[in-house]
Formats: C-alpha cells, structure tokens, sequence
C-alpha cells in the first residue's frame, strides 16, 4: 500500500539534496573538528559553513547560532541559560499556556529553583495577546518566551510586536520557532527576537541536530560541561554530519520557501474548506488566516482521535491528534484545552501537517476516505445523535 | 502496539447499535478521560439473548466493547456477572499497558448494565 | 597523498556497515517514534532493537540504557543525576587527575554547587590506586566516577575493584568508558558498575549519539525538560539514525573485538619497541602492559608535540598530541602532568591511536618518517645537545 504522509510537524523526511550532502560526513570526512590535522580541519571548515548558512536562514550572524543536539535543548538552555545569568536581575518569566512540553517543563524545573512563571492564556484561536504580555511584565521580569508557531493547531503568533515591547522593557525574548524555521520567513533583527530554538528535523534535516540562536551579547550559562565547543557555550564533540545537514536543510529551505508556502497553502486551503463542507459538525482548531502553510486541525465532534488515526493509518495516512489516548497521558492536548474546547471535542481532534513531497492527490486522497470513516466512528458513538 | 485480535474487533466490531427496548443499559466512563462505553442488553428467562454497544473511545475502547459483547451473548447473567476486564483483555491477546486503565472499561458496562436489568426487574 | 589516520581516540570513521544500516533511517524510514502510525512503529522497532544491542555489548539490561547526544552529555548526565538525586544522602564525590574534561569541568561546577570533589593521584603510568580511593571514602561519600580507560596514554584502570570497594561502601561507582567501549571487554555485572559513559563516535558509530548505562534502581536526576522519552530521563525527540547506527556499532564491535584487539596490539607493540629502539631520548607515556589495545603515546624529549603534528600531517599522517599549543590553552595535557611529566616533556608528546582499517604498512610508513622528522625538529632545538 502506498503511504501518504501528513505529519510534519511531529518529524520531516530528510530531503534528499541534505542526505547527499551529509554522506560524505559519515564516510571519509570523518575527522573531530578539533584536531589540528587535515581531517580536523576539513570538518571544522564544513562546521563553519553550516554555521553560516543557518545564521542566513535567520537574518542572524554565524556566531550567533550554537550548535544543539535538537529542540528540547535549545530550549533548555535558552531557559535555563538566561534565567540562571541574570537571577540576580530577577526571578519572573512570561511564557504561553500554549508551549510545547520542553518549554512548559523546563518552566516547571525553574519555579522548583524559586522562579516565578506567568503562563498567558490564549483566546479561541489560540493567539497570545500583546496587551497580555505587556500587563504581565513586573520589575522582575527577565524573559519572555513565546513560541513562533504552534505545534498542533498552527497558529503564528504576534511575535515582532511581542519582541518590540520586550526590548523596549529591556527583557530578553525568546521564541520556541521549531516548527516555524525553515517554513515560515523569520528574520531575528526584523522580528526583534534576542533567543530562537530550532531543531533540523522539523525542517527536512535529520533527528539529533538543532540549534539556538543567541544575539550577540545576550549572555547565558552553559548547561553542559567539558570541552570548549560552541564558544564554550555547549560541550562535546560536534555532530559533524548533523550539523551540515542542518546547514544543507537551513539552504534549501530559503531557496524553495516561497514556492513551498504557496503549494503547501493551496492544499491547505482547499483540505480546510472541503472538510468544512462535507462533514457536519466539524469544526476547525486555530487560526483562520495566521496559522502555518501546511497545518490543520479539525474536531469532529462526537468521536475520539485514537480511532480515526487508526482507521486512517489501515487506509495508508499517517496523522496525529492531540487526543490523551494515543499519548497514554490522561488528559488531552494542553493546547486545545487552552483555547477553550471541551475535552470531548479535544479528543476527536485530528492533525493534518503537509510538507515536502505531499500532492493534491493526497489531499484528495483523504477527502475520498476520511467523511466514511468520520461517519462510521459516529454511528458507533453513544454521543452521537443522542 | 495492538495486538491482532485487538486490531480485527476494531475494524470489525460485532454487535455495534442500540436496542430499542433494552432490559437492561450500562453507561461507564467519561469524556474527559476519553473513553465513554454503553452496553444495551435483551434477557430472557435469565439469559442474555442480544447484546449490543456504542462506543467514544479509542483502539482499545472499541475492541474491549466488542469482544465483551461476543463474550457475553448466549451466557446466563450470573456467568456474565463472572467476566472481569482482565478477562476480556486476555481474549484479545492482551492490551498495551498505557491502555490498561483507561480503556479497559467493558466489563464494567456490562456490568452496569446487569445492575439496571436487576433494578428493573425487581 | 594518501593519508593516513592514527587518531581514533579523538574520532574515528564510521563503520561501512553501520552506514549502510543507518541509511534507511534516513530515507524512507523517518518517523517520529513516539507517533502511533506506521512511520512511528517502525522507528520505535529500531530504537528498541538498537538498546538491546548495546546493552549486550557491556552485559546490561535493555531498559538499563539511555541514549543521549554524546559521551560529554552522558557524563553531566551520570554526575549531575547522581548529585542532585543523593543531596540528601551526601555531598562528596571522588574522582580522578586524569578523566576528561567533561568530568573535570563538570566536577567543578558540582563545587560551585556545594559538592565537594577528590582529585585523587596517579602513578608514573597514569594509574589510579585502589588504596587511594579508599582512604577518599568518607560518609558524605555518593559517587566514585573512575574512567575505563585515559583517552591520552591509554591506561586502564583497575575498574572492577573500584567498582567492588563502592558496592561495599554503598557508594554509586560511575567509569567514563567512552574510550573502552567496543574495543575492550566489558560487562557491568562482572566490573561492578553502576553507571557507564560511551560516546557512539568513539567506536565507528557517528557522532551525535552516544549512550549512559545506569543499573536498574539506581536513581537519577534528569537534567533536560521536556517530553517523556528515554523513559523520562532525556528529553527530546530520539536521534533514531544515530540511535540504530550506535546499536549496529555496537553489534559489530561484539562480533570482532577479539580481532581487532590482536590486530592492534600487533601493531602497537611494534610501533613502541621500533620507536624506542631507533630514536633516542624517547620515552613511552602511559602503562607498559596496561593499555588499550591501538594506543601509544610519546614524549620526544627537546621538541615541542605541534611543530611535530604539523610535519606528520605534510606527510599525510594525522595524529595527536598532549601540546598546550595544539588545544590554544596555556598548559599541555593535565594527564601528563599529572603523571609526573615536566612542561617540557609533556609539550613534546605524541599520541598515536589506531583503529578500524588501520595496517602493518601505515605504522611503517609512520617508523619510515618519525625519526626524520624527530631528528629536523631537534636540530632546530636550543635545548638539545645544549
Ligand atoms: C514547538 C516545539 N518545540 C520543541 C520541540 C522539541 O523538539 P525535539 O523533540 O526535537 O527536541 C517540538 C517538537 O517536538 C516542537 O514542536
Ligand atoms: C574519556 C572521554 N570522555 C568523554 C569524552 C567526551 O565525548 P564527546 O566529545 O563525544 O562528548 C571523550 C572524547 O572526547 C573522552 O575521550
Ligand atoms: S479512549 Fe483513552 S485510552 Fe482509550
Ligand atoms: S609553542 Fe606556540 S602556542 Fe605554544
């Protein structure tokens, strides 16, 4: 059976220019950038490079960006890092209801430290205000941080005014932009962001490498002791290949962004208004018009989201929902709780992500066979037409 | 993650509806936690001649209220009160342990349902 | 030129097999493992298998494994997890001179911290003695962390009778193996250790990935935030090529250790007794016998280890040394010195480190140049003959 994809916002396929450009990496360019011989430099100067590239993706500087091992710890360190340089500034740090778990958790460890975190709510679409964040901030603010893009219902949120009112405040900004990067046209200087995690495998680059944009001068603690790599800010040998993968993937992503925003919006666009159309109560999570190119999120109402992944994965589609059933955890999505859906309609989400290599075919694809199987889980459904 | 047998009463369950005029209604669960099941029941003469279910849940949600339909038709309501959970986990070779818990909630209606045949025959 | 690799404790190539192996996992099977469709089953089959590979490399359990981004990340992970999880029980950990400094700088934060830290001794050929580790021990005492084997001289230590001492003590035993794993054997059981460091690229797996055994019970704080993976102990989304490269890795290095360790022993003792029989005022660094299998190490008395390193690398042989000058600190190697080398003599140190694909004919070519090059230096040298 032929697999159609629809899930990239959990992980990308790497494309396949970045895989070529990486093997080299994994055979003969084998050397530690650290050593002084030919096969140290030979891979200190592909460091370098990737380096570069992934500033220009940004609008950044090359020493700007520090290597990571992926999302969650740039995350870690952005937090941790700034909150643990400038405790004696302030303990307060503004962040969204609506953050991915590595930023949540990690807020959760800081207050355990004595820190004091503020979590803003979000209105029905999922969007953090300005004027929020502004009445949030006290004498004791250090950071704030606001992701760049959800993760589960797309929405993009206000982040160059966000940015503007936290440098006016003299506060450090950070934006969890992992599943912004790469998709979404970002420039650090322009949006005013001093801190932005990115992780390469939300961006057609391979799990295991990501980075942290730090603007020159924003000061953070290291979270990781040993050698001196990343300019001492994070230590252990480089991971080489991953690092010019995501050098490679940060390329092609400024290369084909436009051409890729706007094939990825004309599937969404059409995915969203068919389903609309077709499925009765039905309703779609997120923005309407300031949400990801490639991301949707419906409810259908009356049915729960484990079983319609299943039913689509026996029909070939892979996809998500932010149901607590296929996490194991016991609540559903934070995010869709946040923005005010019952845990009904929480449960019988489903998260359609499109991104390299998805076709119309596919979208029609889905249109032919999701209205069967949404119809089928409600007639098995107590809730439904009670 | 799921087991055959899961996997075949997921995509195939048995007895899915309602009864119109049922002896006996069992409602567990709730939605918060995802999993609500409803189990209807036909008695006679102490023996249960139809059952059916609907079911808001996940994988396991469905194949669990499935397979305790199967398991319960043709038998006397006190063999019925003697099915457990765990016992209709095993006909299905087994749950995932994350499912366990939540999910695993169908002889639970079936017994819900018994008491409201009790209650209504008194 | 043909060139000629002799630094494998500072990196080594990627196994061919271990990249046809890893290939997949960056092509068509890309999945997220923590998804539940096919693309996520698939990838969390591969990260299940790869645990049970290494974990058989060193005798352990599958869920005693812990995959991470390195050998620098595995040792904050041991040493940290272990402080912050027994503040209660103690505050005193000991370690050695001689570790890496991944345990060296990570040992000083500790002390910034509150913990207090034994630098114990080594003798003349870098070895640490049991009798000092039990004269450290005091009732504050929670970890001993010894590493296997220096990355330096290549000296192993006496790990299961440490390890023995600690489980009388009831003291955790924790050993950096990130140079000994897959080239030496190891099991946890019969070595009496609690938790282990490896580093994937230290044993022909890529860089990025790398591994922390720790036996089941023993408890650990985790030091990154986010996600549950890695059964809540480390964040973030698994590096799935890395994780199945360093099982195969791993697999590979089970099937032939037995002969690599003769092959490079061959090699090695050749290169020590030809080298200490042909170029005078040499001496051999790190212990006589005790020494893993493909390392030597070097001092060439009157010269200095950079203008050496640079001269073999025009020769095409790439190679290491204990020189402050080739790492841009002010002192040469901590490991020399503290096994009792002058500045001088540890400057001119040589580290030659072989491994995978290494032959008879390179180490000739390496006796064929050395002298010549030994000979030029010290010709140029005020301190020789003076
Ligand atoms: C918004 C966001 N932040 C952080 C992460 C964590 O990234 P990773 O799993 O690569 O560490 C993810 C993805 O899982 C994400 O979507
Ligand atoms: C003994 C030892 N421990 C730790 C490390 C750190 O490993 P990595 O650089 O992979 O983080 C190394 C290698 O650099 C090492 O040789
Ligand atoms: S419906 Fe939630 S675990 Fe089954
Ligand atoms: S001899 Fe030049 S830096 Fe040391």
């Amino acid at each position: 059976m032929k697999r159609i994809y629809f899930d990239h916002s959990a992980t990308t396929p790497v494309h396949p220019e970045v895989v070529a450009t990486m093997m080299e990496y994994l055979t003969d360019k084998f050397g530690n950038p650290s050593s002084v011989h030919s096969f140290g430099r030979e891979t200190r100067k592909a460091v370098d490079e990737a380096r570069a590239k992934v500033a220009d993706l940004i609008g950044a500087e090359p020493n700007e960006i520090f290597f990571t091992s992926g999302g969650t710890e740039s995350d870690n360190l952005a937090l941790k890092g700034i909150a643990y340089a400038n405790r004696k500034k302030g303990n307060h740090i503004i962040t969204s209801a609506i953050e991915h778990h590595a930023i949540l958790h990690t807020c959760e460890y800081l207050a355990n430290q004595g820190f004091q975190i503020t979590y803003l709510p979000v209105d029905q679409y999922g969007m953090v205000s300005v004027d929020d964040v502004r009445n949030a901030i006290t004498d004791q603010t250090i950071l704030i941080s606001i992701m760049f893009a959800n993760n589960e219902v797309g929405t993009i949120q206000p982040i160059r005014e966000i940015g503007k009112l936290a440098r006016e405040k003299k506060i450090f900004f950070h934006t969890d932009a992992t599943q912004a990067v790469g998709h979404y046209p970002i420039n650090v200087k322009e949006d005013n962001i001093d801190l932005l995690t990115m992780a390469g495998h939300k961006f057609n680059a391979p799990k295991g490498v990501g980075a942290l944009y730090a603007r020159r001068g924003v000061r953070l603690e290291s979270l990781q002791q040993g050698g001196a790599h990343e300019r001492n800010m994070r230590a252990g040998t480089e991971n080489v290949p991953g690092i010019v993968a995501i050098g490679k993937a940060a390329e092609i992503a400024k290369r084909d962004m436009n051409e890729q925003i706007a094939h990825l919006q004309g599937l969404r666009d059409k995915l969203i208004s068919q389903v609309l159309a077709t499925i009765p109560h039905t309703q779609l999570n997120g923005h309407p018009t300031q949400r990801m190119p490639g991301s949707v999120n419906f409810s259908f109402h009356f049915i729960e989201g484990e079983s319609l992944l299943l039913n689509l994965d026996l029909k070939g589609i892979a996809a998500s929902s932010g149901s607590a059933c296929t996490s194991g955890s016991l609540d559903p999505s934070h995010v869709l709780l946040a923005m005010g859906l019952t845990h009904e309609v929480a449960h019988g989400s489903l998260r359609i992500t499109m991104g390299l290599g998805n076709t119309e075919e596919e979208v029609d694809y889905l249109l032919e066979v999701l209205p069967e199987i949404v119809a089928r889980l409600r007639s098995m459904s107590p809730l439904y037409g009670a | 993650m799921y087991t055959d047998k899961v996997m075949d009463h997921f995509t195939n369950p048995r007895n899915v509806g309602e009864i119109k005029q049922a002896d006996g209604v069992g409602e567990v669960g709730n939605a918060k936690c995802g999993d609500i099941m409803r189990i209807y029941l036909q008695v006679e003469n102490n023996i249960i001649t139809d059952v059916k279910f609907k079911t808001f849940g996940c994988g396991a949600a469905i194949a669990t209220s499935s397979m305790v339909t199967e398991m319960v038709k043709g038998k006397t309501i006190e063999e019925a009160l003697e099915i457990s959970n765990q016992a209709v986990a095993e006909a299905l070779d087994g749950l995932p342990p994350a499912k366990m818990h939540c999910s695993n909630l169908a002889a639970d209606a079936l017994h819900e349902a018994i008491r409201d045949y009790h209650e209504k025959h008194k």
